[in-house]
This record gives structure tokens, C-alpha cells and sequence, in this order.
């Protein structure tokens, strides 16, 4: 069982540490600041959750994991909020999105 | 050693945003990857708190660290938008003596 | 009424999440800290239904998964277009209908695009959200409206 | 070991940081930079075992002082003239301090050597007799509040000095001011 | 930026987390990290967040500057009141031994106190400094 | 070791340096205070630096473990974190007057004209 | 049983009044309080200084902890002193503020400019009687914070320029003192000032020993604003309020001197400093450099308060000087200087204070006639010139006279040189201002208009303890060489 919990737990911290490294990539090469958003909030959503998923998981269950999910549920209604409101700003601030086509 | 692994890949990511904050172009770039580092911050405070064993005084760190740096967010992006602190849009006409 | 004593105990219970002490000492101060928490939230007239949507709980928690599968999703995806030497995106914004109730449920649903990759909200207006997509697949997927309908039941249930 | 790498790479990231403050012209972004600056600092003090430090740099670096500058630039303007000239004085003023610093670190003892003086004298006193003479597990607020209260009493003093100077100084109040633009746009 | 529900509604949820973790941090310095500064600043930091979200108006409003010019000096009245209480006890500045029969229950309660009067002046010092900075350029 | 065990402080060094060189080379107020700033977080690192003991712990008292960072350089760094504040509120507030009464933060242009008053 | 708080209550009582003064608000009754409390101050540090001279030094400790381990306070002779000097000043002076202060600030803004004014005074004192490094950082702060904030209230826009000016230049050198204090913290682990005695002797050979005295030094010297480093405070002086460039001439430098002797004779040990260190032949030239080019940059000023402000800075020349000779009559000299300086700045600045309440200018083409104008007010202006210019009979005279007699006990001639020169430029820029007040032309038209007498007593109190201590020397010169004695036997 506990081996099951210890593989269960390194799996999603290594999806996580994925899903991070994937972030940083989109983040350097994605051509402009709307479509970078997309590049970092990967890190936000998934690489963060698989890696606090997993940390909480081989923690153990004690008052860390409460904590630990507290966190996650923090940051899953924080970190889209605050890339909503870059992405209007930057949307209002920038002269010209990089667009493939507009359609309204 | 999974955990190293983490913390390894997670400072190449910290160092991927800083390179993007430097880069720029624009002021949002910058806004983007310092919020970026803030969530790289978070997840390496907790991960160093399992490293170095007692990780339950480090995620107190953690958890303000969420509530602050929405609201460092917020305030740079408000400034950038309105060019002030104070203001809101929807009082900008309004109420002049 | 009903807002600050559902205030009350969600705050109640992260105080017990986060302290993990059980002298009275300590549970006083827990009292104490509800209450001034309360009375502040009160003076900022912030303390309403949109400030703890407990109601939306158990819609929520059937939400949560289907969410989390859409996210690993598109997550893929993006991370395919990324990682692809040739960079095959193709950005558009779009204009999809809210389909929403109330404010509290569009915010839920705006949320649920921007947590998504590949989709965030740009603008939340009263019935139409305006949505960059990094790609025309996942902006395809937004119109489907399949996630509008989900959120629009989570409120359902109540 | 791990610890040592880690130091080392935040290190060296803050020296990025850091360079990149000085060299660029838009305030804007040099209060990115010292955010950041802040964030990285904060790992560094995690690092070095100083978690209490670590919380209040957090708290104020973003918190408070990154505001403040973002309030400031809000009313005064986001573009800094660039440097027309190279300043040859300063950077021979920084070079000396930097050099006196340098010199006066070889005699110092090593880092993280638990022979230091520092190890020796007051730090193992408090936290062998903090148990018994205060009973909380932090020492650090043992220390704080009770071994060298008085000079958190200074420092509240201070904050004091600093919360009466901006009343006195900006005043809370609403103001009437004619026809006067500041603004980062 | 009242009028992006988004930000409106996310503020209105977490400011109460803000403020309780605020205390949080205010009541469990003895055990963990934190303190009455953290804990001050954070609390500030709460009513920054709705200075930002809903206007400085607002924010003035609900915390008026004579109050805030009350709890400023309350806290620095109640740090230095805790060391002039031993003094009448016939101790030393701060020598919270004295506070009770027991030399280690005066030291708790006396750090509890101080601690209290920390917090109290520097959230008031913030909120005011955001005050002073985000009102200077109202209409 | 000899230079291993100074490494860290000589890149703190440079740090503090690169924030002084801000403070004293730019003309700009503002630029001034956040040069100052980072002058003043570097030297707080110097401090903390001294107190890292090796494999030590955080010095929040727990069963089991003995080894713990010294406390001192923490508390001398919370107060001075502290002061750090205090002085920058205090300075941007200063700005902010200096920009109403002169409209330009840049500092050889209020000495121009302060000079043809 | 209050007899052994004294110490305590000296800074305690101030930090109290300042909060209660913000809650106060009203522009009479914090005015009131600041009075009340800077008497009270005064009255504490005459008990103390009685007390040391009758039993010795005093320790107190803070929260019961003992000495390395706690805070703790150490007064001897040359805390009691300065101690003394500060509060008496602050007492005068806050006497003076209340009619001057209620020209030339807003009233909204009174209240605040009290209780920076007791924050100010709390910094100034806390430091002159710490005995832990650590805290005397912390103090130094509370008065710089404070000081930028009296100086910022002047009503020129320039006050805020000074102002921003001296916060930089402030927070560059308490940073240094920081570090300086962190080096020497990390060779020996403690903060105690006297634990730092004893320790450092044992490491006193080492470069980081020698790198911290260095940043002290220098952080110190920026407080003093010693001669490279004194461009802050012409500006800070000249366009603060009134009362503030009298209470700070007159003490924030001479405070800030008090910690460099404390420093190098009671914490390095005057062994290590002057020897090890080529301090004393660098102070001996920056001090005379400060006397030489601050006394002549004042002859060209033409804004009289600017111009005392340069005085002041080569008047901290002349207190360099009498360190640098590493001798008990120099450092009786330096002393002495320090409680004169603060009579004579004292009274000059109460007297420019007077002139600006009625003629709202200190520009020297206002002067003229102003000592038939002003008659009482242009005599402690006179009186004050006098004892500064070193005339006999005057304060001046008697430090002046003492380092010279240091000067020649260690043969150091330059130095007399330099004293004499310093002195002929100080009548030179004084003459200026005398010359324009009394013989440049009677106005027959103008009406003697004088100073309210709430604001000339305090400037004749200061007037008149400048003769008194120019006749009477026993008590000042008593206490001087006594203390020296005690800072010289301890290193």
C-alpha cells in the first residue's frame, strides 16, 4: 500500500517537474505576451497541482495536507484571476496581439 | 532524489521567467514572469521545506505567499492600467465639485 | 443574514486547518480572530452571497473532476504545440455567451477558461466573454459550450 | 551539498536581478526587478534556515515596499532619464567599499562553519535556556520579544516615525489640486 | 477596477482569508514563523487588496484616518504600557517575569501583548501609507 | 575551502555593491530609494549568511533534533528589515512632494532649478 | 525604588509622550506635552548625572536579562554628559517652537511635528545612553526617521530636497554602520558594547576587525557629516523649520560625535583605533580641512542660516581635531566643545529664528538695520557670534582655549594654525551679518519690532550660559575632564 502511495506520489511530482519545464519553454519561445500567458499558466495549473498533488500525498495525512490542498485551492482561484487581469491589461496596453485571424 | 529533481527543474524554470523579465519586451512580459516567479517561489519553498525535513513551518510561507503576491499583481497591474493606485475607472467622471 | 454565519464557519474551520492547537488558549483566540474577521468584512460591506458561495459547493465538487480531466487535456495539447520545433499555433480571440445566471456564476465560469491552458478570458462582460485562445482547437472546444453548460448546472443543484 | 547548489544558483540569479536593475531606464521594470529581487531573497533566507526572515521579506517585498514604489511611479511618472554620462566617481566610490568589504571577509570565519565565534557565544545560550526561561518553541520570538524587547519597542518606534511622516507629509485627507497631471501613461 | 467582476468577486472572497490568516500569523508566532509584523502587514495587506479592487474612497470610508490615527498610536501605547506595568511592579523595563506568578506564564503573556501592540501600530502604519500614496491623485 | 567558504559572501558583496552604484550613480529619485533597498536586502543577506550553521535547522525548537541555526542574526535582521521599510515609505512619500513641487524627479534638473531661483 | 528605573524612564517617557501627542492632535496641548516631557527628560538625566558623579557608573538592564544576553545600559560620566546637553537643548528649544512653529507650519500639521519632534528627542537619547551596538542602530534611526521628517516641514520646497537629500546620505551610513557592526558581531558573536571591549582585543589583529572600524567610521562620519560627508546638511539645516535647525545643530551632530568617541575609545579601545588604524593623522587633516574650507564656503553664503550651517560643519572640524590628538586634553577639548557648540549653534539659530518670525527671511540684504529693529533679539545673535568667533569671556573661547593647549601639548603646531585660521575666517562671516545689522544704515522709518517673549527668553537663557560659561568654568570643564578620564582610562 505505502509503495503504491510513494510511486502514486513521485509520479505526479515528476509529471508536475514536466509540466513546469514545459511552462518555462512556452514562456522563452511563445512570440507574444498574450500567447506567453498560455506558455506560464500551464506551470500555474498543472505543474503546480501534480506537484503539490504529490507532495501531499507522500506526506501522509495529517494537518501538512489540509494545508497543502488549502494551498492548491488558493492558487487555483488566485493565479487564473491575476492571469485574467494581465491578459485584459495587456490586451488594452499593446498595440497589436499576434493573431493568427479575427473573427467577433 | 524525486524531490531534487523537482527542485532542480523548478529553478530552471525560475530562471527561464527571469530571463523573460529581463527580455521584456513589453511591461506586461515583465509582469508575466515575475508572476511566474512568484509561483516557482511558492512551489520551491515547499519542496526545500520537505527537503530540509519540517515541512510544515515552511508552507505557512507558502500560503501567504498566494494571498500576497495576487495582491503585488493587482497593484502592478492597476498602475499600469490607470496609472495610479487609487483611482477606479468607474469614478473617473464622476462626482467633481 | 444567512451570509456572515456561513462566513462564520468556513472561517471557523480554515482557523482549525490552520492552527492544529487545541488549548483553550489558542481556541479562544480562534473565536477572537472569527469575530474581528467578521466585524472587518462587515465594515468593507463584503460579506454577502458572492463572498462565500457555499452554495455552489456541491455542484463544485462534481465540477471539479470533469474540470481537472479538461484541464490534463488541453494541457497535452498545448504542451504538444509548445514543445514542437515549428511552433504550430494559431491565436484568435473570440467572442462565446456566457450562458450565465449571475455574476458569480460567469466569474466561475471565466475562471474555468482562464485555468484551462490554451484558453484565457480577456473580458467578462454581462453576457458575453471575450476568450484568447492559443490555438483554433481549443477555441473550437470553448464554443462546443459544453463547459458553459457544466457550470451553469453547478448552480442548479441547489 | 543540495543546499550549497541551490544557495549558489539563487545567488547568482539575484546577481542577474540585480544588474538588470541597474541597467534599465523604465522604473516600471526596475520595480519588477527588485520584486523579483525580493522573491529570490526570500528563497535565500529559506535556505539559510532563517524562516521568520523569510516570511516578513515575503510579506513586505511584495506586500508592501513593491506597492509603494508602484504607487510612487503611479504619480511621478515611469521613465528615468538615462545617465548621459558614464559616472566615474561613484563607481570608484563602489569599487573601494567593495574591496574594503572583500578585505575584510578573508579573515571571517567560514560560512556555515560551526566554530564561528557567532555559534559560540550568545546563540547557543538562547536556545538552550529559551525552553526553560520562556517556553515557546520559536526563538526567534523569544529573542524578538522578550531577550531583546527593547529594541523591537525601537522598532516600533520607528514604523511610528514613518506612519506619522507620510500624515505629515502626504496627509490622508481628500485634496483639492488644480490642474496637476501625474501619471505613468 | 470595480467593474471587472472577476477581480471584484475573487477580492470579496479572499480578503476575510487575508484578515483571519492575518490573525493566524499574530496568535502562532510562539510556534511557528510569524509574528506581530508579518501578522500587521498582512492585515494591511487585506485592506490594500479592497483599497485596489474597490477604490480608496471605499477604503477611506470604512477605515477613516482618525481611527487609523487611534490604532497607530495604540499599539505603540499598549508595547511601552506592557513595560511600564512592570516597572509598577518593581521590575525591569520589559521584565515580563513579573507579569505573573509564574516567571514562565508572565514571559508568554507578555510577549502575547507586545506582540498584540506590534501588530496593532504597523497595520495601521500600512494602511495608512497606502492611503497616503493612493489618495494623492483623486479627482 | 578556504575560497569555498568565502565564495558566498563575495557574491553578497557584489550584490550589495550593485545596489550602492544604483543609489549614488542614478540621477533619478525613485531609482534612488529601490537602489537602496537592494543595498539594504543584500546586507540583511550578509547578516543571515552568519548564522547559517552547517545542516542546521531552523531555530524553531522541535524533539529530536539539535542542530540549529543561530537565532540572533534573525531577529537583528526582522528589526532592521523593519527599519528598511519604514525608511522607504518614508522616502517615496518625499518623492512624491518633491515631484508636485518641482514636476520632475530627476535630480540635476531640481538642482537647475533651485540654482536660477 | 524609582531612583533605579532613572535609566529606563530617560527614553522610556519620550517614546510614551509621542504616541499620546498623535492621539493629543490639537496644535496647544501636544506643544504642551512636548514641554512637559523634554522637562522631565532634563530633570531624569540631572539625576542621573548627579547620580554618576556620586556613585559611579550605572548599569540597568532591560527585561531582566543580563548584560550580554539582554539589552542593557551602561551610563558613565560621558553618557550622563551628552545625555544633559540633549535634553536641556530640547527643553529650550521646545520652549521657543510654539510661536515659530505656529508661523511658519500648518496647524493640521502641528501635531505631527510634536510628536516627531519627542520621537526625535527619544532617538537622540536612546543613543547617548545604549550600551549595545545593535540598539544604538536602532535609535539612530528612530532620530534620522524623525529629523527627515522635522526637516521636511520646513516651508521652502527645498526643506523637501535637503530632506530627501539627508535620507539618502542618512540610510547610506547607517547602512555602513550595519555592516560595520555585523562584521565585528561576526568575529565576536555579541552586540554588548562591553562584551565587545573584552573580545575584541583577541582579534583585533585580524583584516575584518580592521574592514568593520572602517565602515563604522565612516557610517559615523556621514551621522556627523565630518568633512567629505557633510553635504547633507547645509541644506537640511538651512531649510528646516526654525526650531527643528536650532534642536538639531545643536544636538543631532554632537550625538552623533558622542557615538565615534564612544566607538573608539570604549569599544576598539583607543589602542587598536589610533594606533592600528591610521586614524588619528586622518582625522587631524579632515578635521582641519573641515574648519579651513567650511569656514570659507560660509563667507560666501548669503543665506544666513546656510551659512551657520557651514559654521556648524567646521565646528565639527574643531571637535575632530581635538580626537585626533589621542591625548586626555584633546578629548577634554572635544567635550567641552560639544556642550559649547550646542550652547553657541543654540543660540544663534534661536536668534535666526526670532529674525525669520518677523521678517519671514534669513537673506543677509534683510538684515540691514536689524539691530536697531531687533535690538534684544540681534544681542544673542551678537553674544552668539562672539563665543563662536572664540572671543575671551565666551564658551567659545574656553574650548578653543583647551584644544590649544592639547594642540601644543603634543606639538602639534599646524593644528594651532589651523585654529587661528579657522577663527579669523569665523569673524570674517560673522562680521558680514554684524556689519549689515548695525552699520548698514539705520532705517529711521522701521519700528522696533521684537520677538515675542516666549521666544526670546529661551534665545537669552542660551545667550547668557554662553557668558556664563565663558566666566564659570568649573562646572563644564570639571565634568569635561572627568569624562574624558573615564573614555581614555577604558581603552
Amino acid at each position: 500500500m505505502s509503495t503504491a502511495i510513494d510511486i502514486l506520489g513521485g509520479a505526479l511530482l515528476i509529471i508536475g517537474a514536466f509540466f513546469v519545464l514545459i511552462g518555462a519553454t512556452g514562456l522563452l519561445r511563445l512570440p507574444d505576451i498574450l500567447t506567453r500567458i498560455h506558455g506560464a499558466s500551464i506551470t500555474d495549473t498543472l505543474g503546480a497541482g501534480a506537484i503539490l498533488l504529490g507532495l501531499a500525498i507522500t506526506a501522509g495525512w495529517s494537518l501538512l495536507t489540509g494545508k497543502l490542498l488549502a494551498l492548491l485551492i488558493l492558487m487555483a482561484l488566485l493565479n487564473p484571476s491575476a492571469s485574467h487581469a494581465l491578459a485584459r491589461a495587456a490586451v488594452h496596453g499593446i498595440r497589436k496581439p499576434w493573431l493568427e485571424k479575427e473573427e467577433s | 532524489m524525486i524531490l531534487t529533481i523537482v527542485l532542480a527543474t523548478l529553478l530552471v524554470g525560475m530562471t527561464a521567467a527571469l530571463i523573460r523579465a529581463i527580455k521584456g519586451p513589453t511591461v506586461y512580459d515583465r509582469i508575466l514572469a515575475s508572476n511566474a516567479l512568484g509561483t516557482k517561489t511558492i512551489l520551491v519553498i515547499v519542496v526545500l521545506g520537505f527537503l530540509m525535513g519540517d515541512p510544515s513551518l515552511y508552507i505557512d510561507i507558502a500560503l501567504m505567499y498566494v494571498l500576497i503576491g495576487f495582491i503585488g499583481t493587482v497593484a502592478v497591474l492597476k498602475v499600469s492600467e490607470f496609472g495610479d493606485l487609487g483611482q477606479s475607472r468607474s469614478r473617473t467622471e464622476g462626482d467633481q465639485p | 443574514m444567512k451570509a456572515p454565519l456561513t462566513l462564520v464557519i468556513v472561517l471557523a474551520g480554515s482557523w482549525i486547518l490552520l492552527s492544529g492547537h487545541w488549548s483553550f488558549f489558542l481556541l479562544s483566540l480562534g473565536i477572537a480572530s472569527v469575530v474581528i474577521t467578521v466585524l472587518c468584512g462587515i465594515r468593507l460591506k463584503i460579506v454577502d452571497t458572492e463572498s462565500v458561495p457555499v452554495h455552489l459547493l456541491p455542484g463544485l465538487i462534481r465540477y471539479t473532476p470533469w474540470l481537472i480531466g479538461q484541464i490534463i487535456q488541453s494541457s497535452l495539447h498545448v504542451a504538444r504545440r509548445v514543445l514542437s520545433p515549428k511552433l504550430p499555433i494559431s491565436p484568435t480571440i473570440i467572442h462565446i455567451d456566457t450562458q450565465q445566471t449571475d455574476a458569480l456564476n460567469s466569474v466561475s465560469y471565466a475562471n474555468s477558461i482562464t485555468l484551462t491552458p490554451g484558453t484565457i478570458s480577456l473580458d467578462v462582460g454581462k453576457d458575453q466573454i471575450e476568450v484568447h485562445a492559443l490555438t483554433r482547437e481549443s477555441a473550437e472546444n470553448l464554443k462546443s459550450g459544453l463547459m458553459a453548460k457544466k457550470v451553469r448546472k453547478m448552480e442548479g443543484v441547489r | 551539498m543540495l543546499i550549497e547548489v541551490v544557495n549558489v544558483v539563487i545567488l547568482a540569479l539575484l546577481a542577474v536581478t540585480a544588474l538588470a536593475a541597474v541597467r534599465l531606464n523604465d522604473l516600471f521594470a526596475v520595480t519588477m526587478m527588485f520584486g523579483i529581487y525580493s522573491l529570490l531573497a526570500t528563497i535565500m533566507f529559506v535556505v539559510l534556515d532563517a524562516i521568520d526572515v523569510a516570511f516578513t521579506e515575503a510579506a513586505v517585498g511584495v506586500g508592501i515596499s513593491t506597492v509603494l514604489m508602484l504607487g510612487t511611479i503611479g504619480l511621478v511618472g515611469r521613465r528615468a532619464r538615462k545617465v548621459s554620462h558614464r559616472p566615474i566617481l561613484p563607481l570608484i566610490v563602489v569599487i573601494i567599499t567593495g574591496a574594503a568589504l572583500v578585505y575584510g571577509t578573508l579573515d571571517m570565519p567560514r560560512f556555515t562553519d560551526p566554530t564561528a565565534p557567532v555559534h559560540q557565544h550568545l546563540g547557543p545560550y538562547f536556545l538552550n535556556e529559551s525552553p526553560d526561561q520562556i517556553g515557546i518553541p520559536n526563538v526567534v520570538t523569544s529573542i524578538l520579544a522578550s531577550y531583546r524587547g527593547y529594541d523591537t519597542l525601537g522598532e516600533l518606534a520607528v514604523i511610528f516615525t514613518a506612519g506619522i511622516g507620510v500624515l505629515g507629509l502626504l496627509g490622508l485627507r481628500r485634496r483639492k489640486r488644480p490642474g496637476h497631471e501625474g501619471g505613468a501613461r | 477596477m470595480n467593474d471587472n467582476p472577476v477581480l471584484r468577486i475573487v477580492a470579496k472572497i479572499i480578503i476575510p482569508m487575508i484578515l483571519l490568516f492575518a490573525l493566524y500569523v499574530q496568535f502562532h508566532g510562539d510556534y511557528g514563523p510569524g509574528g506581530g509584523f508579518q501578522a500587521g502587514v498582512i492585515f494591511a495587506a487585506g485592506f490594500i487588496l479592497y483599497g485596489l479592487v474597490f477604490g480608496t474612497e471605499a477604503l477611506r470610508s470604512a477605515v477613516p484616518p482618525h481611527i487609523l490615527r487611534i490604532f497607530i498610536a495604540l499599539g505603540l501605547v499598549l508595547y511601552a504600557g506592557v513595560g511600564v506595568t512592570t516597572l509598577l511592579m518593581e521590575a525591569d523595563f520589559l521584565a515580563y517575569n513579573a507579569l505573573s506568578q509564574d516567571p514562565v506564564a508572565g514571559q508568554h503573556l507578555g510577549i502575547f501583548l507586545v506582540e498584540l501592540g506590534v501588530g496593532i501600530t504597523v497595520g495601521a502604519v500600512m494602511i495608512t501609507v497606502f492611503l497616503g500614496f493612493a489618495g494623492r491623485n483623486d479627482p | 575551502m578556504t575560497i569555498a567558504g568565502l565564495y558566498n559572501y563575495w557574491i553578497v558583496i557584489l550584490l550589495m555593491m550593485t545596489g550602492f552604484y544604483v543609489v549614488i550613480a542614478s540621477g533619478n529619485l525613485v531609482k534612488k530609494i529601490i537602489g537602496l533597498n537592494l543595498f539594504q536586502a543584500s546586507v540583511f543577506i550578509l547578516y543571515i549568511s552568519l548564522g547559517k550553521i552547517a545542516d542546521g535547522h531552523a531555530p524553531i525548537l522541535q524533539a529530536g533534533i539539535s542542530n540549529y541555526s543561530n537565532p540572533l542574526p534573525h531577529v537583528l535582521i526582522l528589526t532592521a528589515i523593519v527599519v528598511g521599510v519604514a525608511t522607504t515609505s518614508l522616502g517615496l512619500a518625499l518623492v512624491v512632494r518633491i515631484r508636485e513641487a518641482y514636476d520632475t524627479v530627476e535630480e540635476d534638473e531640481i538642482h537647475d532649478q533651485d540654482e536660477s531661483m | 525604588m524609582i531612583i533605579t528605573q532613572l535609566p529606563a524612564l530617560q527614553v522610556v517617557i519620550p517614546l510614551i509622550a509621542a504616541p499620546l501627542c498623535l492621539l493629543l492632535y490639537r496644535p496647544l496641548a501636544t506643544w504642551l506635552l512636548t514641554v512637559v516631557t523634554s522637562a522631565t527628560a532634563m530633570l531624569i538625566s540631572g539625576l542621573i548625572l548627579a547620580q554618576v558623579l556620586d556613585q559611579g557608573v550605572i548599569d540597568y538592564t532591560f527585561g531582566g536579562w543580563a548584560a550580554p544576553f539582554g539589552i542593557a545600559y551602561r551610563i558613565d560620566l560621558v553618557n550622563a554628559y551628552v545625555l544633559m546637553i540633549v535634553s536641556t537643548i530640547s527643553t529650550i528649544v521646545s520652549v521657543f517652537a510654539r510661536v515659530s512653529v505656529a508661523s511658519e507650519i500648518e496647524a493640521h500639521n502641528q501635531g505631527i511635528f510634536y510628536t516627531a519632534w519627542l520621537l526625535c528627542l527619544t532617538g537622540l537619547l536612546g543613543i547617548a545612553i545604549t550600551g549595545d551596538a545593535f540598539n544604538l542602530f536602532v535609535f539612530l534611526e528612530i532620530s534620522s526617521l524623525s529629523s527627515y521628517v522635522l526637516i521636511a516641514m520646513g516651508n521652502d520646497r527645498r526643506s523637501l530636497t535637503a530632506a530627501f537629500q539627508y535620507l539618502i546620505m542618512g540610510t547610506i551610513g547607517a547602512t555602513f554602520i550595519l555592516i560595520g557592526i555585523g562584521l565585528l558581531y561576526a568575529l565576536t558573536g555579541t552586540l554588548n558594547m562591553l562584551d565587545l571591549a573584552e573580545r575584541i582585543p583577541e582579534v583585533a589583529n585580524t583584516r575584518t576587525a580592521r574592514a568593520g572600524f572602517a565602515f563604522l567610521t565612516v557610517g559615523i562620519g556621514l551621522k556627523i557629516a565630518l568633512f567629505p560627508l557633510h553635504l547633507w546638511l547645509p541644506n537640511a539645516y538651512a531649510y528646516a523649520p526654525s526650531a527643528v535647525s536650532a534642536f538639531l545643530a545643536a544636538t543631532a551632530t554632537k550625538v552623533a560625535v558622542y557615538v565615534l568617541l564612544r566607538f573608539i575609545f570604549s569599544v576598539f579601545g583607543k589602542d587598536f583605533a589610533l594606533d592600528t588604524m591610521p586614524l588619528a593623522l586622518g582625522l587631524a587633516i579632515l578635521g582641519s580641512s573641515a574648519v579651513i574650507f567650511a569656514s570659507a564656503i560660509a563667507i560666501f553664503q548669503d543665506n544666513i542660516k546656510r551659512m551657520l550651517a557651514y559654521s556648524s560643519v567646521a565646528q565639527i572640524g574643531y571637535l575632530i581635531l581635538g580626537v585626533s590628538l589621542v591625548s586626555p586634553a584633546g578629548l577634554t577639548a572635544t567635550i567641552l566643545h560639544l556642550f559649547n557648540h550646542a550652547l553657541m549653534k543654540g543660540a544663534l539659530f534661536l536668534a535666526l529664528g526670532c529674525i525669520a518670525w518677523r521678517i519671514g527671511s534669513s537673506r543677509l540684504g534683510d538684515f540691514k538695520g536689524l539691530g536697531y529693529r531687533m535690538p534684544w533679539t540681534m544681542g544673542v545673535f551678537l553674544i552668539g557670534s562672539l563665543s563662536l568667533v572664540g572671543i575671551p569671556m565666551t564658551a567659545g573661547f574656553i574650548s578653543k582655549w583647551y584644544l590649544v593647549l592639547a594642540a601644543l601639548e603634543r606639538g602639534w603646531w599646524p593644528v594651532l594654525v589651523v585654529i587661528l585660521a579657522g577663527s579669523l575666517l569665523a569673524v570674517i562671516y560673522v562680521w558680514r551679518v554684524i556689519e549689515s545689522a548695525y552699520l548698514g544704515g539705520k532705517d529711521n522709518e522701521a519700528q522696533v519690532g521684537e520677538a515675542p517673549l516666549s521666544m526670546l527668553i529661551p534665545a537669552w537663557i542660551l545667550a547668557l550660559a554662553n557668558l556664563y560659561f565663558g566666566v564659570s568654568t568649573d562646572l563644564s570643564v570639571g565634568v569635561a575632564t572627568e569624562a574624558a578620564t573615564t573614555l581614555f582610562g577604558a581603552g
